[in-house]
């Protein structure tokens, strides 16, 4: 079997075949998580995306991820892939999917693993504006840089 | 030899995505110094997180010949 | 535009049918629900399923469901399929599609309408195992009816 | 004449899923009984919701000639 669960491609994703991966006669459940490029973030119109990626620890950093969620529900089945390259408006960049036996863990899965796509797994993506371009550190869309540095606190972790 | 990758803004800053270091063996943490060092404008570089052969590293873990350090900026995947 | 945002078919649910009815250019997020048959329940091993509904209140109230979920996120776009008749292991019963600006929204969205449907919509599912068959009245996968009747607090609400 | 639907374990009850009542106006609590006493095996009626013209209703609410009541037992779609 050379499918491969935890994948950084160039090409566009195809959503089922990501799914595919995670089938299981005994999942009654599969959650799928798909982030796609949106046009408006904080006001600001966004042109397109590129994305970049340490691609074979980022690959290595979602396998962990799919290690992290089996070890909290031992019958989870996880696939992620993950896009890079320039992506336009409503491209999808990222198709999580977990598979459980019940319907909660399968939510839960998956949003582990979006949240914890952006703590650990070297991926940037660099917005592009009319009036400029900037990567984004954003991994919890709670905090952006303006000034584009972190404040002290958050150097320290 | 020791093989630095830099990503994102610090590649940018940098103007290339890889460095050597001729050291036999030097602490991440030195390494930071380094760099920063020889390119002023990589201040970004404090807020990275680093790895060590793939594996996220503390600034005390030492690499050494042959390894391959790659400095993180805050990741924006998803 | 004739496409259907809420619907139970007969056919196989085509998963990025579902998904496309979604998409928009301010949607950064979307979550999938996607309900499967599963072999194995409580340690008994299903062998097909057949799902019957009242068809045209099941739409309503599955359209019903989305206007909840809008009254929440104003910005979300819903869309729910159901299948019904005769379904296999692994088949898919429902699949689920909620697009939001935000991905918590997205996740908290998806999960209210697979709960909702399991509270209002009219669908009902008889599992067929090797020495049985029985309607299942579980609408939140906690409740079992052993002997075909719930109990006396149920019946009041 | 008010027109029954019937729904999963109660259709098969009653081996139709559709009956006919010819009241001109009953109420959802007294449809329940009189469907009970011509079929005493239609217990589970008591515990299904009930539906007129496809929302969802008391037993206090009245069905008129030309409604549509529907029985609706504990679902289980997803």
């Amino acid at each position: 079997m050379t499918e491969k669960n935890f994948e950084i491609v160039q090409e566009p994703i195809k959503i089922e075949e990501v799914i595919s991966k995670v089938e299981d006669r005994n999942a009654g459940a599969i959650n799928t998580f798909i982030g796609t490029v949106r046009e408006l973030t904080k006001g600001k119109k966004t042109l397109y995306l590129k994305y970049d990626a340490y691609v074979p620890m980022a690959e290595k950093k979602l396998s962990q991820i799919g290690d992290e969620i089996q070890a909290k529900y031992p019958d989870a089945k996880v696939a992620i892939t993950h896009r890079i390259g320039e992506l336009a408006i409503s491209d999808i960049a990222v198709v999580i999917a977990v598979s459980t036996p019940h319907r909660a863990d399968s939510f839960d899965g998956s949003r582990y693993a979006i949240e914890r796509i952006k703590e650990i797994v070297p991926i940037w993506k660099k917005e592009h504006w009319e009036d400029g371009e900037k990567w984004i550190g954003d991994q919890l869309e709670k905090t952006a840089y303006p000034d584009g540095k972190p404040n002290p606190e958050e150097v320290q972790k | 030899m020791i093989r630095i990758l830099l990503f994102a803004e610090l590649e940018e800053v940098v103007g290339k995505r890889e460095i050597e270091l001729s050291d036999e063996e030097i602490s991440v943490g030195e390494i930071r110094e380094k760099l920063e060092k020889q390119y002023p404008d990589l201040h970004k570089i404090r807020s990275a997180m680093a790895a060590v052969n793939e594996e996220y590293a503390e600034n005390t873990v030492l690499a050494h010949e042959g390894d391959l350090v790659a400095f993180i900026p805050p990741v924006s995947g998803g």
